[in-house]
């Protein structure tokens, strides 16, 4: 895990930022008003996929043109380089995420989940932490997993069944990948109430999808949140879809409005706009850290990819939606943001031969990675084990040696 | 006759039972549009419409719990739970509700629903996804599980569960949907008694018996037996609650040595309940312990250690050198 | 349970009303609009309990003092006949209530759960539903089972521990008891698609409490509902309590507000007010019946007993609290409507001859109450016994017989 | 040494648990201000504070949940769940979630909670408030689930679990909480190896094996039979996950004759396991079969029929003289 190449994580957060350059010059509002915000333009005839027939409101910061947009209460708190370094991670994770959908495809993976076109969301939302807060993730936080520093092979070992969920979870504050949908909200409130008992200066933020939402275990977990006054910010990354299921047949009532009933703030916003998530959830971690409680954060985005390698999305989706989003892709708006902002060309070029160099290297650790013995997996299963375990230990070490005998 | 996949030859059977029966339905998630994950449902949305066919939210003890409420409607559900980990937020509905309520209300409520549970191993995916939960459910009085090892049993048994008046857990094994085919009969009886073992193989010296996805492991370990001269009967339970036991006590009684296999983990598993009974039942006649060959004491493991967890006909074969050695 | 002194039901409902006597003189309003409801006056120092902090409001046609309140959007639908059908329904489900409390006492009854003060809420939201519209209870709801001509003995015989909830469901339309808080709800969700299924023309009412609402299974049953638009109403009987947890700890969000999050109306009612509830609900059965789907209301209500025989109020709550909703007593408020409305004396009279006529007839029948043999119950366990089930059950009569030869 | 109820001696041990490491917390229904419903919490919060004996909402996922995530945190919560009936809709955050958290993770994260299940029957009371759910947990590598049948053996325990670093279901025999005084030694040790079980009479013709509610019926069924002539080993098992195996099988070995006992339903019970285990480690030193004494193979039934259900003295009896007759 300390081969030459790994990753080197860009920290970008408000305790770990880069030097003082000016912020976006995005004009921002002193305060809040009821104007109505500068609608977002479509550029299909479809109807925007943030054109939620729910009336509730879309808080976007940079449109899909990178035009900046005015708002009422929250403005944009990242600085060129800021965004330079988020862009950073999330070109790259992008890169690492093509690399493991080949993988997948060459038979070098079990399964491959996607997070193309969620990277503003994972970006924009833990770039508001503090690298003390903790993080929840769910499975498909690849971006965010870059960010704290983790080693992105961990996230590849799993796939390729290696090991299930492992990393040093203390060193980066950053949880183990959850599978069954929904469990690791509740886990992640735990935590935070843990966070009010020491009276720490933290937060927790944790990580689900609109799909996930529906679980019984999440609406348990914004009501203890709510109870309790935990600092836990809830992100819900709306990507449209539950596998198949779009969000039309999840629910009625969005995310957004949900968080309301439990009696917490919920807030939707534009999750392809780095500018916007990162505001609204450093909004929520300001609400957090004085004890006020949780949010909901709901970010609109779009799962540019399949649900996982195993999805085929051509059967319940259309070429023209995705085309619709398509366009909205976040590292695209990004880009050309940073560009109006005097980033160059070259630039744009060492990114990209970073990330080819980070996939060539990412590439071979994956094809080297061997699995735990069987026998070693004994280990985990109680603090000490058994002596049954022991016993089987033994009986299966022995057998299995017989084997290679053979 | 035909030729199928136990796949093709579930949908077949769930297609037929919604076909002779407009109270049977279907609630799971991605069993709509996209068939399900892995196509079981593939068509049936298109043939019997968006009522029938229903893309559920995605919270099993809600697709259960409104599956038992649409039972004391009338209607005959069925639920799809999409992979074998992700049973357990249901488990109050299934265990606490569906299970009792025949016996909590005397009769006067039942819930005829049938839950279809993808499981077992040795299929290269990610945690959660190659698990044997079986052994979560056969405690509970009052709940079917029956568990095919044939594309001609799972077109059966997926049919004799929805007529089935009682709540049946069919587990079907996921690593046998598109790898194994066989002849199915699609005039066998649509209902019938859910509770039959049927010995797949005849033999004198061992019997072996399992289910679901071992019984093929069984049946390679009997001709390896037969190679080296040695008569292992077969049984293939098929119904894991409850227990064919006059099938299972009559082959150990005649073979006087028994192994037990499955996927899930050893302590308490199905493997448990199953010597416990024979060594009760058939005390004199055993000329050995009842062996068991199972998973390992330990959650399951990462795949690309699967195949050392999972029974393995070598495995089979050293229970059975174990239980002739007596 | 075809004793010569058995319960005759009055049932009271839109398709089975009394005589058709001029509707209550309680001042309507000709439609919605924003008029200030006049306020709750309270009678004590003590902040009455409807003057909820989180400002939804409470709608109330009648109050405290069964003066008639004006209403924007709802109007009370009872004629003095009709309430007087309800009302004595509600005074003899207190009375036999007294008498379970009293045979618990005694050691008649394993447990009994006083349902005393909630009268109002559970005789307004039934006597809005048709005779073919299905009821999911909870446990408490004695009233309920009364009301639609069940033999209250089936209540005794649970808290006897001869059976653990038995009746003719079909018959009824009224579910049995349910006493694992909250799977109910998902289950008369089902009912509902069912119903949806069939085209009916009924909807099905499902009881909780306060309490329940934080089960996980509760929130998916609200989702589930309103994704498949469910004929169903959510009848929270919110009596403050669940045992000795006081609401401020269960949620942030009240029930009522919880609805809007899953896309359903919400509507908080004065529990204690017949008039209210029964409009409310009747409200919702009416858009239930069109196709509009769910709708919750949340019926603010005291448990003016313990929760249970079992429990032990004082340690949880004062003296004064139980007083101030002592003084909102659905029966006391109903019987000076009644009263101001032209009944006389002699009705209640009556009334309480008949109730004490019941009680002593129930607690006979109660007393001579047996269980069916264990080995009855084998019956039960599958529709048809498993061989191995037959075979225990003959082991177990003959191991008893043997017993008894001792 | 002091005399204690069995209510008390938990009282006893988890206060002291949250005397001695401020870390411990307590979190569930109505602990707090009642001091739960069988008062096992009484006057904690008032002790410790309401920041450490929490009033939980009512949602047992929620406080299993939230409880494991206070443990990554650093915190030692005991979730009480109110009655055995309730636990189920809390499943996935004890199988999937807690009892894996180390093995997913291969130690990273691990679940230090404890789990306190007031359980079994002859209680008198309504549905859901009598039953014996332990085989829905035994099948779970990771969990450990502890059960005492002396207030001293409840002392102790409480606080091993707490101590422990694996989760851990402390199942309490609720029939005895009020019913049952013993000797508490409240200088006890508070940690300690938790899978131990205990000879509790010496015996030499058959081994009576039981855990918490059933240890003092197989105590008197000794006595009866030692009226009778017949000398009755009897073992607690105090640990039914994982199992003292040594124990258990040195007395089987001894005796030859087996019986085990317990409330829960005969099919997959934890007898099973122990039935299974036996004949197989101890298969020439058995006279009969090991015999099971367990609740009728149906849901818990309605209270006034209850003393049928439960294992009586006379049914262990009976199995004694069966065993005894091989
Ligand atoms: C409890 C549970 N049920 C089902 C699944 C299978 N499953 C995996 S991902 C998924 C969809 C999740 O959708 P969403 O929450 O929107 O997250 P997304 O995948 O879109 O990021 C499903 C159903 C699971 N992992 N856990
Ligand atoms: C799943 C579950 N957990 C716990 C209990 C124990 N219990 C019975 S009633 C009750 C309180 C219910 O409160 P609420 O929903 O407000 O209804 P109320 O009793 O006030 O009518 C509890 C905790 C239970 N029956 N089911
Ligand atoms: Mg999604
Ligand atoms: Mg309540």
């Amino acid at each position: 895990m300390t081969a030459p190449n790994a990753w080197t994580p860009r920290i970008v957060g408000p305790d770990n930022q880069g030097p003082d350059v000016p912020t976006a010059d995005v004009p921002t509002a002193d305060g809040p008003t009821l104007d109505v915000l500068t609608p977002d333009v479509a550029t299909s005839e479809v109807p925007t996929p943030d054109e939620q027939a729910d009336g509730i409101e879309t808080v976007q910061l940079l449109d899909a043109e990178a035009h900046p947009q005015r708002h009422a209460t929250y403005s944009p708190q990242l600085s060129v380089d800021e965004v330079r370094h988020a862009y950073a991670t999330m070109f790259l994770a992008r890169r690492l995420d093509t690399e493991g959908t080949n993988l997948q495809r060459q038979g070098q993976l079990a399964l491959w989940a996607p997070a193309k076109g969620q990277e503003a969301a994972q970006i924009g939302a833990i770039a508001a932490l503090r690298p003390t807060d903790m993080v929840y993730p769910s499975y498909r936080e690849l971006a965010m997993v870059m960010h704290r520093g983790l080693d992105p092979l961990a996230v590849f070992q799993i796939m390729r069944g290696i090991t299930h969920a492992t990393w040093d979870v203390e060193a980066h504050r950053f949880g183990v990948f959850a599978f069954v949908v929904g469990a690791q909200t509740l886990q992640a409130v735990g935590y935070g109430m843990g966070i009010t008992l020491d009276g720490a200066d933290e937060v927790v933020l944790v990580c689900l999808g609109d799909g996930a939402t529906s679980e019984g275990h999440v609406s348990e977990a914004l009501n203890f949140a709510a109870v309790y006054k935990a600092p836990v910010i809830f992100l819900v990354q709306n990507n449209q879809y539950a596998i198949s299921v779009p969000t039309a047949q999840q629910f009625r009532g969005a995310p957004a409005a949900r968080a309301g009933g439990f009696g917490m703030p919920g807030v939707r916003v534009d999750g392809n706009d780095l500018f916007a998530v990162h505001a609204v959830v450093a909004e929520a971690v300001s609400r957090a850290r004085a004890g006020e409680g949780p949010t909901l954060v709901e970010a609109m985005t779009y799962r540019i990819g399949a649900h996982t390698t195993a999805d085929d999305p051509t059967r319940y989706r259309s070429r023209e939606e995705e085309d619709v989003w398509g366009a909205r892709d976040p590292l695209v708006r990004t880009e050309r943001w940073l560009r109006e902002h005097g980033t160059e060309d070259g630039f744009f070029a060492d990114l990209a031969a970073e990330g080819d160099a980070l996939a060539t290297d990412l590439r071979a650790r994956v094809l080297a990675l061997e699995p735990q013995g069987i026998t070693d997996l004994y280990e985990y299963v109680l603090a000490e084990p058994s002596a049954a375990l022991a016993e089987e230990r033994e009986q299966v070490t022995a057998y299995l040696a017989g084997l290679e005998g053979r | 006759m035909v030729q199928l996949t136990m796949a093709k030859a579930i949908t077949a059977g769930l297609a037929r039972a919604m076909d002779r029966n407009d109270k049977v339905l279907a609630i799971g998630q991605d069993i709509g549009r996209l068939g399900g994950v892995f196509r079981i449902t593939d068509g049936l949305q298109e043939r019997f419409g968006a009522a029938r066919v229903m893309d559920s939210p995605l919270a099993e003890a809600g697709i259960v719990g409104t599956a038992i409420g649409m039972a004391q409607r009338g209607y005959l559900p069925v639920c799809e739970i999409q992979f074998d980990g992700f049973v357990f937020p249901a488990f109050d509905q299934i265990i606490n509700q569906a299970s009792r309520l025949r016996f909590r209300t005397q009769g006067q409520v039942t819930a005829p629903i049938v839950i279809r549970l993808p499981y077992g191993g040795n299929v290269g995916s990610i945690e959660h996804h190659g698990e044997s939960p079986e052994a979560y459910f056969t405690p509970t009085p009052g709940l079917r599980i029956v568990t095919p090892s044939t594309p001609a049993d799972a077109y059966e048994l997926i049919q004799q569960a929805i007529a089935s008046p009682d709540p049946v857990i069919v587990l079907e094994p996921k690593r046998l949907y598109h790898s194994l085919k066989g002849e199915v009969d699609l005039d066998a009886p649509a209902s019938g008694e859910l509770d039959r073992a049927r010995v797949v193989r005849l033999g004198t010296e061992v019997t072996l018996i399992g289910y679901g996805p071992m019984v093929s492991t069984l049946l390679n370990a009997a001709k390896v037996l037969a190679d080296e001269g040695h008569s292992a009967e077969v049984v293939d339970l098929r119904s894991i609650a409850p227990v064919d036991w006059a099938t299972v006590e009559a082959s150990a009684r005649k073979t006087g040595r028994v192994i037990v296999a499955h996927e899930a983990p050893r302590t308490s598993g199905v493997g448990a309940e199953l010597a416990a009974r024979i060594q009760e039942r058939c005390f004199f006649a055993l000329e050995a312990p009842v062996l068991r060959v199972t998973g390992l004491d330990m959650p399951y493991p990462p795949s690309r250690v699967e195949t050392d967890y999972v029974p393995s006909v070598d495995r089979v074969l050293q229970a059975v050198d174990r239980a002739l050695a007596y």
